[in-house]
């Protein structure tokens, strides 16, 4: 097969028969790149409406298997699908967690009865799903996880603590880590659950953000009791199936369409007059120059996902490049607004939204491990540098200092 | 050569970092916050130990001190994010009493040093913000300047008791007035500022009589307004020096107990030398601020010695602060914990009066043509 | 969409691969060094590969490639760091079968697959070196071209046979021509490239048959300019490409096995991470150049693709090869350590045909410009 | 004392009387900075006969106590004398580290006769010293010397490899780091040694750089005898001194005059016509800013160095920012330079000598300490960050994996 950057012919038709059909049923984008973050709850309806516009259109999950639900096409024309779908003023956040990392999760690791009973209804948009990996000390440290599930008959009673729950306000499941076997090294004693956020003993308190939202939340899970058989991928057996979790998170991140384009940037600056200034179109050209990079690079991730099996290293680079990318980009941005980017609110305009993308960038920073924590895994599979000696590798978690 | 505070601006220095860290501490901060933004209780402290008299004349009972003790008493302030108008009290008072009249001076001045009168300073303008080109016009009436036009995000406004304006006549000449906030053609319109602070965009409809005039009516206020617009700048990079060590103790101090991977994250890869980087630049931050303040306090030309300063405020600062909330994790993005505020500040403190590209090109314009 | 090389591709990859790792190998490149800096016994394994007519017309035995090929061929010419002109020759021979008479063509093409001709590039000129405005002019002549003035550091000129030259009428109309390097007229004054590679300043007093015009009579000199241009550009982020994965690859093997403090230096703090960073960049500079090369060969507007790559060619190549230069510490300053020859090989690359702020502008010039 | 940034009345006369007698005995500075780096040899001799005028006329070792056959001055009037002297053609660099290293940690810890011996000729350029401290696997972590010297009657015996021995090759004296016992922690079982380097068993082989010169040297010793008596610190207390040795290099490179200026960087853009490019002038800018920093991180030290004793991390942050300095400045130097900044060789004018300072950037950055290693100590001292974990700091020597 050649090479071919771009869409073949019969790519084309299907981008062409997607936007025919969007233009049908969604509005074209604002300039604001759809200001929702002022209010979450009328967003999380939104997105529910649209999920459930998709479902009954046969375009949600379009790279799933009909099994479960899905279309059964390709992953690339899930990713044509999504390009497309960011023209209009769509709302598709919420469902970020549940089709991105439990629903690929599920298939591969889940049981039969479990993707039965969820996966279709995670298509529907009748259920939201969050994430209840993270606590106040297992941060890039996950495998650090305290929160404890103890057998108890046919259940398992958890006690713990869980931060950085995005949309955990409106979820109504969850995936949850916990500790089973102290006594183990800690990556062994780890078990992989799905919750009902229903359940007895669940609280969850949103945390507010600079941007002034509560994407995120705390959750304390107090003598909730979990069924055995909400168990993904054996007891004990959790972290393999965290790290499918994590990779699924971290393309999501790395390629995951934007609230704001190099496009919009350029259109702010010829607004403030300053498009013609040298070195503001310098800066813009590096701007365009990370951003024709990170489209090749999903190409690439986007060829090997339908060639083959996951790569080595390149999700990781993608990530990276997507948060410098960012930073960068709002660096310039804030420069371009001058006074007006110290304003909020409404009198603000167009400079709100680049500010909202600015606040927003230590979402993409940490969401997925750190840049950190990437850097160390390039390093590791891209350039083949041992592992950090680890002092805590084959120890019984039990043992370890907690900090 | 003498790189070392004096005794007495060591005096002052303590004094400021008592009355910020004593009075403005995290709750209080929130406190405020919730409220409506002015620590008036920290401003009184301030008044009482007399630094909003700090650099002004004696006979209007001020300390007859100058850009280098107002440089400290601000980095102290950067260093707890305290919320008082201190940066524009204190400058747009200066200006007065470098430019303004007799009358202005006995009227404005005594008040300022009791802490009653508050300054703003709106020198930034709509559109691409060159602060030598204000935005609002001057028209010179029977006894006075007719000013018109509006001005973005001046903090404090809706606090303040007088607000000092630059405009621009119709042949480019150049006005600096203090106008009186409660007269009639002032519309102050509340907006909300990313580091939180009161701010308001202020239009303009108001003639302001000739007593009132700063400076512009002898053909002095390009002089003037670039003499504002220089201790301004300078005040913003010495808010930044506070901020960012502000940032970088908080920082220090999570990454020294943090335990990720059974230590602590300052032995983990990258963050000791993420770390330390902050302080170099803190540190370049530091001397160049020192020094700009000095040669203005000493009355030589710091044209460019202001924009070094601020080419390490913006760029340098903006930089500080994002590696310390990065270096944070998710723990910065909690608005309960203080770290964020330094990041909004910083934020703030790079864009007010341009930024790095802005300073470098100006900076560029006089070296390259010397 | 595939982003994946054709199992062709791929074989012209490996094929190379096995060439310039087989024949060039550190010991190699230090005789070749040494010598006249020609490594003719690759460039003679070149011919007989046929990768030398890689991109000719079937017609005069070349194998009617693209870019793509091109580029995947001077990629592992960029790893070995193998002193040979097959950027040069490439593009000038692509050229003359892209513009040229059928007489050059004929005279020129079979002698370079067979590896006898070899042809220099100079493109760049002295002064501000926009290549789009050559400094060297042309005047048209009964017959021909007549051309005069200089052309700076021009890479295997005393090696090659001809010479492709820009030059510039008086009406700033562009002419492209192929010059025998033997001619009486053209003085080849060597100097030396901070690569090592054989360089030399070319002077040019000579005139040009119509028949090795290789474009310009008919206006279209401009156009055919841009056209060398480009795909020299992409020429260099190719090499650029092998130059920073070979610097990367000795890098890696360094810190792995250099112990200090009784651990591998890729276990210290920040060598890891600012080793990984270096991967990310190769990356950028790998998926971009390939984009630009493959817009081209499908004769697409390449333009901004171009740019974009030449952006990470030069700014990412150079913080390439100087970061891994510095994590070899005292090692690396050993010039019988191969890494040195990496980071002077992308160091000229980066300077090779304007630096980044130059693709910058120029990119930015048409991004914002739509 | 009230803060005076620039000379006080005192200095500026000192300075003028500096300036007028330099202007007698030196020809101002050429405009390519003195372009020696082509001829090691002739540069030595230039050093030796204008070291010998400074001694005849009062002007060596400024700050040095008359004692030791200095002028007794200040470091501030030291610091004025070589900035004044950086704008003459003069040829210093052969005794940097006589002067800048091995002075002061004589000064420090060297006996009486030791000192009675060594300084004075020190100052007049009698004798050249060098510095034999690195070894193959002890750049970064010089605790870990291999070389030994084991006991033999009055006197010790030597023997291991040295590199990064800067002017060895004109050396007559070395200051020598050695292992003299195994048993005990690495830092604990070091001498520091004063060595003839005409003693038999020497052996200095250049190394050529990529600027074509050879800067460097490796020095091998075979059965090297030196007597006790040229012990510096007592038996194994040499670690201490090394440290003195190593403060006095690291305050040398940050503060050492340059073989070029950002001035000379302007008119290179103005040569080349790009001085009102507005990117270049933009980068010109930042150097300048640069610059301008140093130099009060400079008069920073200088103020602590006349008041207090040396302060804490301020030392490491200039040489840390004048190695940024350094490598960025090069950067735009070289983007100026265009096609000429390939070209090496006389036909390259001024681009040659920029070249030359951006391949010479690596001394810079790894003399003294690498970035790295500085950037710790700053984290130590500066923000109070714990030591990085050390797995070898209390075993013995002998018993640590060697690399």
């Amino acid at each position: 097969m050649s090479m071919h950057i771009g869409d073949s012919p019969e790519e084309a038709a299907f981008r062409a028969e997607v936007r025919a059909w969007l233009s049908q049923h969604a509005a074209p984008r604002s300039d604001d790149g759809g200001n929702w973050h002022d209010d979450l709850h009328a967003h999380s309806i939104a997105c529910k409406k649209w999920q459930r516009v998709l479902f009954n259109n046969g375009w949600a999950g379009i790279s799933w298997p009909k099994q479960f639900g899905g279309r059964g096409g390709s992953h690339l024309q899930e990713s044509i699908f999504n390009e497309e779908q960011a023209k209009f003023e769509t709302h598709t956040g919420l469902f970020a967690v549940s089709l991105g990392m439990v629903g690929p999760t599920l298939m591969a690791h889940g049981t039969p009865e479990q993707q039965e009973v969820f996966l279709p209804k995670m298509l529907s948009g009748e259920h939201v799903w969050c994430q209840l990996f993270s606590e106040p000390n297992a941060g890039s440290d996950l495998a650090n996880v305290a929160t404890r599930a103890i057998e108890d008959g046919d259940d398992f009673i958890v006690n713990g603590q869980k931060v950085w729950t995005s949309m955990g306000q409106f979820a109504d499941y969850g995936i949850l880590l916990t500790r089973t076997e102290p006594d183990a090294p800690k990556h062994k004693g780890i078990t992989y659950f799905i919750v009902d956020m229903k359940t007895p003993g669940i609280e969850v308190r949103p945390l507010v953000q600079m941007t002034g939202v509560a994407h995120f939340n705390e959750v304390f899970l107090t003598d909730v009791r979990i069924p055995k058989a909400n168990i993904v991928g054996g007891l004990h057996g959790g972290w393999a199936v965290a790290n499918t979790t994590l990779t699924s998170e971290r393309g999501f991140i790395g390629g995951g369409s934007s609230s704001w384009s190099v496009d919009e940037l350029i259109d702010f600056a010829r607004e403030r007059g300053l498009d013609k200034d040298p070195v503001v179109r310098g800066k813009l050209a590096e701007c365009y120059a990370r951003a024709q990079t990170l489209t090749y690079l999903g190409y690439r991730l986007r060829t090997a996902a339908s060639n083959r099996t996951m790569p080595g290293p390149e999700m990781f680079v993608m990530k990276l490049a997507y948060a410098q990318h960012w930073s960068r980009t709002m660096d310039v941005a804030m420069e371009i607004a001058g006074a007006h980017g110290m304003i909020s609110g409404d009198a603000a305009g167009d400079a709100m939204h680049w500010q909202h993308n600015l606040l927003g960038q230590f979402a993409i920073r940490l969401g997925g491990g750190t840049n950190e924590v990437q850097q160390n895994i390039i390093g590791e599979r891209g350039l083949g540098l041992p592992r950090e000696p680890s002092v805590d590798r084959d120890q019984p978690w039990r043992s370890l200092a907690k900090g | 050569m003498n790189f070392d505070l004096s005794d007495e601006q060591q005096v002052i220095s303590d004094l400021a970092a008592q009355i910020f860290s004593g009075q403005s501490t995290v709750e209080r901060v929130i406190e405020v916050e919730s409220g409506d933004g002015f620590d008036r209780t920290l401003w009184n402290e301030l008044a009482k130990a007399g630094l909003l008299g700090l650099c002004l004349p004696e006979e209007h009972s001020g300390l007859n001190m100058n850009m280098v003790e107002l440089a400290l008493v601000l980095e102290q302030q950067g260093k707890t994010v305290a919320s008082v108008p201190l940066w524009s009290t204190s400058i747009g008072s200066m200006a007065v009493a470098e430019y303004g009249s007799k009358d202005v001076r006995s009227s404005l001045l005594p008040a300022v040093v009791e802490g009653k009168n508050v300054v703003a300073l709106a020198l930034a303008n709509y559109g691409a913000n060159d602060v030598m080109n204000p935005s609002v016009t001057a028209t010179d009436t029977d006894g006075g300047v007719k000013l018109s036009g509006g001005k973005p995000a001046v903090s404090f406004a809706q606090h303040a008791s007088h607000v000092l304006v630059s405009a621009k006549r119709a042949d480019d000449s150049i006005v600096l007035a203090l106008v009186d906030l409660k007269a009639p053609g002032v519309t102050i319109t509340p907006v909300e500022a990313s580091n939180r602070q009161p701010t308001a965009n202020i239009e303009f409809d108001v003639t302001v009589p000739a007593t009132h005039i700063v400076a512009g009516l002898e053909g002095n206020g390009r002089e003037a307004l670039r003499w504002v617009h220089e201790h301004a700048l300078v005040g913003l990079c010495a808010l930044q020096l506070g901020i960012s060590q502000g940032a970088i103790g908080i920082m220090s101090d999570h990454v020294k107990t943090r335990t990720q991977f059974n230590k602590p994250l300052s032995a983990q890869q990258a963050v000791a030398v993420r770390a330390a980087d902050q302080f170099v630049t803190t540190e370049a931050i530091r001397v160049t601020t020192l020094n700009a303040a000095w040669r203005m306090s000493e009355g030589f030309d710091a044209r460019q010695d202001v924009l070094v300063a601020m080419y390490w405020a913006t760029e340098g600062g903006h930089s500080i602060v994002i590696a310390c909330q990065h270096l944070h994790g998710g723990i910065g993005a909690d608005i309960s914990y203080p770290v964020h505020r330094y990041f909004l500040w910083g934020i703030q403190i790079s864009t007010e009066l341009g930024g790095a590209s802005q300073h470098l090109s100006r900076l560029g314009k006089l070296i390259a043509s010397r």
